[in-house]
């Protein structure tokens, strides 16, 4: 499996990921993830992101060690932005490639789950004129316990 | 020689980036290095304790509070991450 | 929830979906797949597809509006390839946004399991200089009855 | 009268992509349809007895043989799809 990680300071290129993956005829599926900072409704004037580099980039590295343990991949994408941006701008791109698309919609859902509640990222959001750090969800921290619970399960 | 880094609402709560530390041998796990940590330093003490849920990592690897440290190790204390 | 459905002759331009499905700030998620031409192997050297116009639009439409009734979307993409086409190249574009991530990966999969067990399209593969028709997979009918057996499962 | 179209194998093993036929008014849905289409056109009924799991649309959408049938219906006859 081919894999690129990358955590950028600078506006994401839509079409990147599909462009990488494409393999000419080894893969029938390419599932694409993409976030974006959400306004909602209004409140949200600008998104902040710091990291942890080196250590990011590891986990997103054994997050896709772990997806290809478990689906047949043939390559997968994980490119996050830091630093400030814009409402509608984004965040992250996660996209993987396979030859049957189950396995890349459940692997792209999967990395996604564990980014989420793995890779050392956080988020101020700016309203009103003042920076808030985001509180994590706990619905993230399910989603990503419900794989790894999914994932035993299958253990004697 | 510890490096203690710190992030997010930590870091800003801290008022710092990150501390080197020598904690005595006795310190052999991150339990121990917190709690030493909170009696060394009024304002880290207050920002651990308005940290719910900390995560933590050693040598940039998520780790548990029960995990050994050693000389030279870099930890890592941060709140809940919030990316993607 | 904006839809767009479309059936081509001409070959498909990968940021299409992500660019139409922006909208600044209302949708947290995008979900894209993308079907391409496999070579199985070097066997195949093309694929023509041929599909029932007309009945092809309806029937996507039907299945959108399905996905709209089980997820909460803000917007629909599904644009299908017709006539001859090269290995590696697009065969289909199936992308959603949604404020949240897992709507956006289930209806994307959901929309696809639908098109492939419903939509009036068939593929041929050239395969020693010489056309065969490709059979449907039990898989895909297994998938596309696993929604609708979830669906009834939540009906007393 | 009744347009039947036909689609992909089904289309090639009949030759041709349409039939346009008035069966008698004993004919009221698609599975007596397709019982007094393969007694008049022997190259239509081998080429359905080819066509295992037909799938049947009527008017654009998708039907069973169950459904009944009226004048001025399109039919469309085809093997399982294949798309995506």
């Amino acid at each position: 499996m081919k894999t690129h990680i990358a955590v950028v300071a600078s506006p994401l290129t839509p079409a990147a990921p599909w462009q990488w993956l494409h393999d000419a005829g080894l893969s029938g599926a390419q599932v694409q993830f993409c976030g974006q900072v959400r306004d909602e409704q209004g409140r949200v004037e600008a998104l902040h992101l710091e990291h942890y580099p080196g250590m990011t980039e590891q986990v997103l590295r054994a997050i896709l060690e772990q997806a290809e343990l478990k689906w047949p991949l043939n390559g997968a994408w994980v490119v996050h932005r830091v630093g400030t941006m814009a409402v509608g701008e984004d965040i992250v791109q996660v996209a993987v490639s396979a030859t049957h698309r189950h396995d890349a919609f459940q692997a792209c859902a999967f990395i996604m789950d564990l980014l989420k509640t793995r890779a050392p990222f956080w988020k101020k959001e700016l309203i009103g004129g003042r920076w808030h750090w985001v509180d994590a969800r706990e619905s993230d921290v399910e989603a990503a316990a419900a794989w790894l619970q999914a994932a035993s399960a299958h253990e004697p | 020689m510890i490096e203690v880094k710190l992030f997010a609402a930590l870091r800003e709560r801290a008022g710092r980036d990150s501390v080197t530390v020598s904690p005595p041998p006795s310190v052999t796990s991150v339990f121990q290095l917190l709690d030493w940590l909170a009696g060394q330093d009024a304002q880290l003490a207050a920002a651990l304790a308005a940290t719910p849920r900390l995560m933590i990592a050693v040598n940039e690897m998520l780790a548990s509070e029960d995990a050994s440290l050693a000389e030279g190790d870099v930890v890592a204390l941060f709140p809940p991450v919030t990316g993607g």
